[in-house]
């Protein structure tokens, strides 16, 4: 019996506008998903190339539901976004070249070398960088809402997590806490599916993740996160709810990893048919006809988006492949922090 | 001047913990039991009453939750204080100290000062988990600090110095110092740096090395060697295990020549191997005989009384291994 | 929105017919819930005297809900019970001067002195010794489900756990793999109303926590904890219904608390009517009546059984007094297992 | 006679356990894909067609569940084999291993056979969380044993020995070691004690003492010295760190009187600090220098190639170090 409410598609330009969009935010939409299915396919090339270490993942399919979620973020809300989230560091206003300097474990990547990959994030846009142990940057952010809570700030946290990673312990004591108080967050679910080569039904035994929520006393809904606007319209309702005082709501935004966990994956084990429904729905795509068909973006525009995006990306691929690699003595630095570190506004 | 007044170790916490909270409005407390019951040892009683239900969380069980939690509203710039309700339970907190708290700022700048109240410690038939020192497995971790303070005077300046700390920091509370050790506490604000050892009592034949209950035992067979037949013996409380004073270690190294590491932490990898390795690597040609180290011995920790006295170091324990080394 | 189903007491005799009890076992059922009693009163005496070290805890209030699931259990079924639950020790058949051998950290007690008050059980009746860390049994219940499905063995596991305890990730882990996989297993939540000082609602943001079973894929059930029959109806289902290849269960068997979380505490946090309340509810005076209504049980049988139950306790108790304390050198044994002791009907 | 072949470490593994889950109908294995994936590193390639759903399980991302069912099913008879995706995560597991598989024999004395798989190890920029050697941490926990194979020989037979021990084995594998090292692994039943060290080069003039990656940095110094000036390096492969062979390292020890002792897990409280202060403790007399460590710094693992060639030992720091201690 699946209890969590599913979402209806947005269907008209009305209901757009109803939800706080206007014409340059729609045109921003598509704009943050083609940069950020930019990045990580321009990411991929490099790491072919052997110009990134490590291994490399990428989020395509998940492009509407990331970016749509950021959007519905204000900007002193935070977020803990994963793996497949390059749209919220994107949307939150990440330089793409800084990116590909992470990608490329150079000194002005996001960890400086540090770490790799989308391991990352910028503190002062409001993002927490996610460790590999999935998922436990939930209670990382049920505690950013803990803080906006007990200062009374019209704050609200976003936490991440994806299907697989909602087994972990970490998930549930961070929602039950969270739903014991009351807490200004909103939990998504980025439900592709899969957890590497492991399908859902080997995953939980119940229809929808979203169905969980109910069970910590809060509101589960189950999105198409293909569609864009959707998810910008439940995520906008979710965050909103939480800022009034509605406490925690959980969004599962249902897509299909539409490549392998990483790159060196070629993901024989997902069915053919599956892969071919939802290159169907590829959210970029789909958003794309629908913004045409609303005459909101023309060929003209629409080619000098491409040709605009296309010379962001060079010059940022360009520009942390001329970036310094860090030195080794930073090997030794940074471990621990200094006092005058907290010394920021957020710290005061 | 500063003035003092005597406390039990316990009392110094938390005035420690009472003054810092009225010092400063981003520290919150947050865990099992703290707020109405005033915690399982009533280090927070009244907190509650003073602070209100914002800033004196009483959590459901969920260490990681409470760790986590803390971590995300330090990031926000707030100053979390939590409790284990015993340190044996930050077992099912590791992950979320090793993996998140521990590394975030050496991965991407950001400092998470937040502190881990951790009463530890047996010696009153608590069994295998209401007795362990875990000390020794988040010395390993770096990006963790870790205190263990003996003395009431430390109890508070470390308490207090935890909380400013940009980092997040165990602090080990012994509970059978808790109401059993009292001494002069400064009224008033009182910080320890963390890092410096305190020389616990001076002595020329042999150093022992140790931090927290310990540092009472040693005292104890320290007394008894001296009346016995003269035997001085130096005391260095460590105070602080991450960092750790190796300075005033190697100096006690160096003067007295012969050293006995002790700590009430299990054999095997526990601390003491770190110092008595550094100590062997470093004050190699200081040294007049190996570098000793008394230490329960690698079990859980058992219940029943006759056990658990086989189990911890006690007195004799230390007093023969001084009687060993000085006859070296 | 409350979604568990809550049980209907048990009225009739015919009923309780129909759940497979005949006399002698409604008869046993008493005589279990006297001991267990018996145990702890006896037990806390022997504490006040300074016999027994460390703290200690009881579970009065909660006789019926323990003896009630282990009388359901079958002989081959194994159980991790937490510590309210002393009457699942006495129904599966443990010694009484064991029990308090093990109070008072003697070489006969369940541990051996190694461990103390309720960190005990016999495996040899199927019992499994809980840790402190609560509910870190869950997992391992629900692994014992899984040895049982592999080895096509009609076996039942049974995981107990407190309604605070519920909050950790064990139970959520524990239970999603066993829905995942529909163990045959039944989770208990001894909801007590408390976790040490902190009440439900600050523990949990749903109604009844048998209600996220459903957000595993299997039912949960709200039982009345204090009416042994209903509790031993409902664990019947469950098991049998588990055995059978049904799956998991989850039963929330509400009581109250009626002592301090340990001896040390006086509970001044509970609410005195609260307490009155269940206090009328007592579960062994309740099912007293009951056996008197239906005219299982006369003044005679009473007070013969009484009179037995008490001869029992002081033999065992003087047993224990009598009985050696650990050799120091215990201390240094059993750290590691031998191979031979691998060596029995449970491991080849 | 036994015969072997040449294979991986790799292959040694995979086939030490698809050997033993031939002989042994009670071995079944649980990890995240390790089913119709075969493993993020392939170990288990083929085990599901082989051996069925049933005995190879695809677990959910449940590292707490997989360790806490696997001490269930071993408790009821099974011998499980689970896998952490990659060592790092077994933080994740930290309190099912530490308080309840490692204390449960001493408890109440029912075994709990299990093995936990534990791809670990750097050195292809795998950063903080896909590098670690997290064996430090468990070496400071009584009752469990833990497992560092360098050859796959050693590999097959660990990992059989593992499955029959009946009690919590840790199997580090170090992915660096994988396809990269090949070796003669004996045909058929091959099981490797627990607990003897193995001496992989002899030498008079200093002992190495390491184990897992180490060993072959270790080797390449070794000849390095040899080369240049004729230095005899002995080096001593633990092979398992709990429990480890103190006798073969004190007898090394006592043999060159100079001893490094050289891992790639970090510095402070590394199992290195335990062998060091042992051997300073039991062959003090013995030394002819101090004992020196060779290990990562103290900082998580960083990602980029030339930080984490700072942080990993390499030839040269052992080289550095061989010359230090030859000359003192
Ligand atoms: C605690 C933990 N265990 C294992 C892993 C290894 N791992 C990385 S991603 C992944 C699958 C995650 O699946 P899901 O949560 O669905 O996210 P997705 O990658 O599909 O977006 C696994 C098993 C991990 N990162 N953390
Ligand atoms: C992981 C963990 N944290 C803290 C404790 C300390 N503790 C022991 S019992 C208890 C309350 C448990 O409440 P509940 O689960 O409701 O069981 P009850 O005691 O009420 O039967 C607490 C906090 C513990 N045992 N384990
Ligand atoms: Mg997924
Ligand atoms: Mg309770």
């Amino acid at each position: 019996m699946a209890v969590a409410r599913e979402a209806a598609p947005v269907e008209s330009a009305e209901e757009v506008r109803e939800a706080d969009l206007d014409r340059e935010d729609l045109i921003q939409i598509y704009r943050n998903m083609l940069i950020t299915r930019g990045i990580e396919e321009r990411g991929h090339i490099l790491y072919r190339q052997g110009k990134i270490p490590g291994s490399f993942y990428t989020g395509r399919g998940n492009e509407g539901a990331a970016v749509g979620v950021a959007t519905a973020m204000r900007v002193d809300d935070v977020g803990a976004p994963i793996q497949r989230d390059m749209g919220v560091h994107v949307t939150r206003g990440t330089e793409p070249w800084r990116i590909f300097a992470q990608y490329m474990g150079r000194a002005d990547g996001l960890s400086a070398g540090k770490d790799g990959n989308v391991h990352m994030a910028d503190l002062r846009l409001g993002l927490i960088a996610m460790v590999s142990h999935l998922p436990a940057m939930l209670p990382v952010a049920t505690g950013c809402a803990l803080a906006f809570k007990l200062r009374r700030e019209h704050r609200v946290a976003v936490g991440w997590c994806g299907d697989g990673a909602a087994a972990r312990g970490d998930a549930h004591e961070a929602m039950n806490l969270a739903g014991v108080h009351h807490l200004p967050i909103v939990f998504i679910i980025d439900n592709n599916q899969y957890a590497y080569s492991t399908p859902n039904r080997l995953e939980y035994g119940v229809d929808h993740l979203a169905d969980r929520a109910e069970a910590y006393g809060f509101e589960g809904v189950v999105v198409d996160g293909t569609d864009v606007l959707t998810v910008y319209r439940e995520a906008h309702r979710a965050i909103e709810k939480a800022r009034d005082g509605g406490g925690p709501t959980l969004l599962e935004l249902v897509t299909l990893r539409m490549e392998g966990h990483a790159v060196h994956d070629d993901a024989f084990y997902v069915p053919r048919e599956l892969l071919e429904a939802y290159g169907r729905k590829d959210p970029i795509e789909r958003y794309r006809r629908w913004l045409k068909e609303q005459s909101i973006l023309d060929e003209v525009a629409e080619d000098a988006m491409s040709a605009d995006v296309k010379k962001l990306l060079n010059d940022a691929a360009r520009r942390a492949e001329e970036s310094a690699s860090p030195e080794p003595e930073q090997t030794l630095q940074g471990v621990y922090a200094e006092p005058e570190e907290l010394d920021t506004p957020h710290h005061r | 001047m500063t003035t003092t007044t005597t406390k039990t170790y316990l009392q110094a916490i938390s005035d420690g913990l009472r003054e810092e909270m009225r010092r400063d409005g981003r520290v919150f407390l947050i865990g099992e039991d703290i707020g109405v019951y005033g915690g399982a040892f009533k280090v927070t009683q009244g907190f509650l009453q003073e602070f209100g239900e914002d800033r004196v969380i009483d959590s459901p069980l969920s260490e990681t939750a409470i760790v986590g939690s803390c971590t995300g509203a330090a990031l926000m710039g707030m100053r979390p204080v939590c409790e284990m309700q015993f340190s044996d339970f930050v077992s099912c907190a590791f992950d979320q100290l090793v993996t998140v708290a521990a590394k975030q700022h050496y991965r991407v700048g950001t400092p998470v000062p937040i502190v881990v109240r951790l009463p530890s410690g047996g010696g009153f038939s608590g069994g295998p988990f209401h007795s362990q020192n875990p000390e020794g497995f988040f010395a390993h971790c770096p990006g963790l600090k870790i205190a263990c303070p003996a003395t009431p005077a430390d109890a508070k300046g470390l308490i207090v110095q935890a909380i400013r700390d940009p980092n997040p920091v165990l602090f080990f509370e012994h509970k059978h110092l808790y109401r059993r050790i009292k001494g002069e506490v400064p009224d008033g604000e009182h910080a320890v740096e963390l890092g410096k050892a305190r020389l616990h009592r001076e002595g020329s034949d042999l150093s022992i090395i140790t931090y927290g209950a310990m540092v009472y035992t040693a005292e104890e067979a320290a007394q008894l060697a001296e009346e016995r037949d003269g035997t001085s013996v130096e005391i260095v409380d460590l105070r602080t295990v991450t960092p750790w004073d190796r300075q005033a270690v190697l100096e006690s190294a160096a003067k007295t020549s012969k050293v006995i590491v002790l700590h009430e932490d299990t054999h095997t990898s526990g601390f003491g191997a770190e110092i008595a390795a550094t100590i062997a690597e470093e004050a190699f040609e200081d040294l007049d005989g190996p570098v000793l180290r008394v230490t329960a011995p690698d079990t859980p920790v058992p219940f029943s009384p006759p056990l658990e006295k086989a189990f911890l170091p006690q007195t004799e324990d230390v007093l023969a291994t001084i009687d060993k080394l000085a006859s070296y």
